[in-house]
């Protein structure tokens, strides 16, 4: 009898810290706008998460360093990466930079990472989503996690 | 109940500090193993930082893993672990008395020389709080899901390593969760997402561990 | 009290005894005999509940065995079960505390010297010969009064014939106060029993 | 009706049984597999990103769903054997457990080889792959903890401990290395839930998984005659088949 109560309560216990795992303020990364709020930390790096502006993509002339802008549709901020930018990453595409803040306002990223998505279909119905998904994007953005 | 699982606590703890090499010996394996990384991986600050999390882990997981067999070869071979399955006491309270035993003398151990060596990895203060807040919360699984993986491998021959084979993929979510709490604060996220889901797990194992343990050691002893 | 019906056990897929019905009243006394490998120690395993047998069943006060039948129960198998690290007073204080047997000081002492190895009360068990184990272990058996049933698994080996002497009286007596005692044996030793039954076991 | 199945739950009524069974799911596997590899290549489209690469789904997915499915049963078998103490359901899940392995390392391979042309590298610590890994482990310590006992009957009762144990901790081990993964890798914003599949291909991975189904009935129908014929090898009607045969 105890062992079942023992159970159940252990049970209860982990489903409750699961919970609480979810609902607590789960940062996968800070948009732009959250920057802009001064919610992100100032002295460590972290990460920022958004869209690439379409047309934002420049190449300094060192080659190396690109700049580029990081946009929720609400917010945006400027960001400066020196290093290889993954084959995944494109303009008006997800993107996430892990780096720090630097005073002149810019983020400065030591790591750039970008995720395909797991969509399979022919061609033609590609062209038709990216119309829709385009449309869309210009709306509204939302990370997951939802953060408060 | 209380009262066997006190005594058998005592009893544990008493014959451990009797065979002290015992339990330096996992201690000073959990050091040495996490001060071998820099001179493998190189000593340079960031580098280290971003890998502490995961090699003082690594270490505390291997050095569980080197501690279980013992937890009950001793008694199997000289016969009190059977005199314990027939006594009255319910096998439950000896297999927690045991696991706990086990945690006290190797998971705690583990948890407070962590941040000396997280010191090492030049890891920030908070981080340093993180890292022992993770591993307080995960080594007694360690101690529970291990003392299945030890009941289990009770008297078969080459148990070592197959023990290995057969906990630490088991210990993989408090690996995840563990240093992931400690990198989280890295980079600036809150880890209480995981050390809570760290929590649940080892809310899970207390669960699963004893159970298997116990169904274990009667099959080993039948 | 104690009944088995239709009891079978197998070990390593050989069958080694089946369709065994055993039953034991208070004060009475089982010799398990038959030569080695005939299932003497697995029947006794299986009466203490620590082997399952394949078939038929082990009864204690007409319930199937479990955990207030070992309230009632004392097992001691070819093993002595005693800690090298501990001494001889310590492993009978815990073997008797985790049997939850009143443990006084004096009592111990009382047990000890009741198989004569009261001298080596505080000596660690690592430096006890094999008979000296086997009195340590038996020394229980002085404690063990309040438990009705005795498993012995062949407790008179090992032991010179003072010790032997010892343990069958303190069995004589644990059976006159009303005890039951199964025990295997390759000796024949005399010990006094109102109800003396003796089964072979064939290999 | 249960009692007419019962019968066949001793290992040597169970052995002319599955003997008989072998030969129809080896032929229904053969077939669902070529109707399966013929959608796969001639009659699936092409994919709008990565071309002709993504077909190695036909392979990856269903060997995927299979590792994992088989470790269920194999856990189910081995969870029935140790509580209704019945020897046939122990050998029945050693019988499945290295076609799960071998499943399991398929996805693995086909997850890696997939892996190379569209995220650029062979191994990638993907929240799948890694955690049909740790899977391809478990596996192999429920083998090996199996084959390191020599008492058969031990064997089954702690392979069935442990397999339980697994099959609790498979769904949390995956979700820690989801969780941990969309971490590392860096969560991309993720936009609309479009249509994933084409119809055509959905069939071509239904035909392959029902294909690798038939297979594993049959490869573990087989698997376990033959520890049946080992463990029984004492007993009197192994012995009467061995002298007629």
């Amino acid at each position: 009898m105890l062992a079942i109560v023992a159970g159940v309560t252990l049970i209860a216990v982990a489903a409750a810290l699961v919970l609480n795992a979810f609902q607590g303020n789960v940062v996968f990364f800070f948009s732009p706008s959250q920057i802009a709020a001064k919610e992100a930390p100032l002295d460590r790096t972290f990460r920022v998460g958004g869209m690439v502006e379409s047309g934002s993509l420049k190449r300094r002339a060192d080659g190396l360093t690109v700049e580029f802008i990081v946009t929720d549709t609400a917010k945006s901020i400027p960001v400066v990466y020196t290093g290889i930018l993954p084959d995944l990453f494109k303009e008006g595409k997800g993107v996430v930079a892990q780096g720090k803040l630097g005073p002149d306002g810019a983020f400065h990223a030591s790591e750039v990472l970008a995720k395909h998505d797991e969509n399979y279909m022919p061609p033609e119905a590609a062209h038709a989503l990216s119309k829709a998904e385009a449309d869309k994007a210009a709306k509204s953005v939302v990370p997951p996690g939802g953060n408060r | 109940m209380l009262q066997a699982y006190a005594f058998i606590v005592r009893r544990e703890l008493r014959l451990a500090l009797r065979r002290k090499g015992d339990v330096l010996n996992v201690l000073v394996f959990f050091i040495v193993v996490a001060s071998l990384f820099p001179l493998g991986v190189g000593p340079e600050p960031g580098q280290l930082r971003a890998m502490a999390a995961g090699v003082v882990w690594i270490a505390a997981l291997l050095a569980a893993v080197l501690s279980l067999p013992r937890l009950f070869a001793a008694d199997h071979a000289d016969g009190t672990l059977e005199q314990m399955l027939v006594s009255p006491q319910p096998l439950l309270v000896i297999v927690l008395s045991k696991a706990s035993a086990h945690w006290l003398l190797t998971g705690l151990p583990l948890a407070l020389t962590a941040p000396l060596i997280g010191l090492q990895y030049d890891l920030p203060t908070d981080a340093l709080g993180v890292l022992l807040a993770s591993l307080l919360i995960g080594t007694p699984v360690l101690s529970l899901l291990g003392s299945a993986g030890a009941a289990l491998t009770l008297g078969v021959h080459g148990g070592g390593a197959l023990l290995g084979l057969l906990v630490l993929p088991l210990f993989v979510p408090v690996l995840v969760f563990g240093a992931g709490a400690v990198t989280s604060t890295l980079i600036g996220i809150n880890p209480s997402a995981h050390l809570s889901l760290l929590g649940a797990f080892l809310a899970v194992s207390s669960l699963i561990g004893p159970w298997a343990a116990c169904a274990a050691l009667r099959v080993a002893l039948d | 009290m104690l009944e088995t019906t239709a009891l079978a056990c197998e070990r390593g897929g050989m069958r080694l005894f089946s369709d065994l019905g055993v039953a034991l009243q208070a004060g009475g006394l089982l010799r398990v005999r038959g030569n080695n490998g005939s299932g003497k120690t697995t029947l006794l395993r299986t009466l203490a509940g620590l082997t399952r047998p394949a078939a038929g069943s082990v009864r204690w006060r007409g319930e199937p065995i479990g955990d207030d039948f070992r309230r009632e129960m004392l097992f001691l198998g070819h093993a002595a079960a005693v800690k090298d690290e501990m001494t001889v007073s310590e492993n009978l204080e815990f073997s008797s505390r985790i049997s939850c047997l009143d443990v006084a000081e004096s009592k111990i002492r009382d047990a000890l010297e009741c198989l004569g190895i009261v001298r080596l009360a505080d000596l660690p068990a690592r430096y006890l010969s094999q008979g000296q184990r086997k009195r340590a272990a038996l020394a229980r058996l002085a404690l063990s009064a309040s438990v009705p049933l005795w498993l012995l698994d062949e407790p008179f080996s090992a032991l010179d014939d003072e010790a032997i002497a010892r343990v069958s009286a303190l069995c004589a007596a644990h059976l006159a106060a009303g005890g039951m005692v199964v025990l295997t044996s390759h000796q024949d030793i005399p010990i006094a029993a109102a109800d003396a039954r003796a089964i072979e076991m064939r290999g | 009706m249960a009692s007419r199945l019962l019968q066949f739950a001793t290992p040597q009524a169970f052995f002319p049984l599955a003997g008989k069974l072998v030969p129809w799911f080896s032929v229904l596997a053969g077939a669902l597999a070529l109707a399966g590899l013929y959608v796969a290549f001639l009659v699936a489209p092409t994919d709008h990103q990565q071309g002709e690469s993504y077909r190695i789904i036909f392979i990856h997915v269903p060997a995927a769903w299979m590792s994992m499915f088989l470790y269920v049963v194999m856990a189910g078998w081995a969870g029935l054997g140790l509580a209704l103490n019945t020897r046939l359901s122990g050998m029945m899940s050693s019988a499945i457990a290295p076609t799960g392995a071998m499943f399991t390392f398929v996805a693995l391979w086909s997850g890696a080889l997939w892996g190379r042309p569209t995220w650029g590298a062979y191994w990638v610590w993907d929240a799948r792959l890694t955690s049909e890994l740790v899977l391809l482990f478990l596996y192999l310590g429920f083998i090996a903890l199996k084959s390191a006992i020599p008492d058969p009957v031990r064997a089954d009762r702690a392979g069935a401990i442990l397999a339980l144990v697994g099959v609790v901790n498979v769904p949390i081990i995956y979700f820690s290395v989801q969780w941990w993964n969309t971490l590392h890798q860096g969560a991309s914003v993720s936009l609309t839930r479009a249509p994933s599949m084409a119809a055509a291909m959905l069939l071509g991975m239904l035909l392959m998984a029902l294909a690798a189904w038939m297979y594993s009935i049959a490869t573990a129908l087989s698997r376990v005659r033959s520890i049946i014929l080992e463990r029984e090898r004492d007993a009197e009607w192994v012995r009467m088949q061995r002298s007629a045969a």
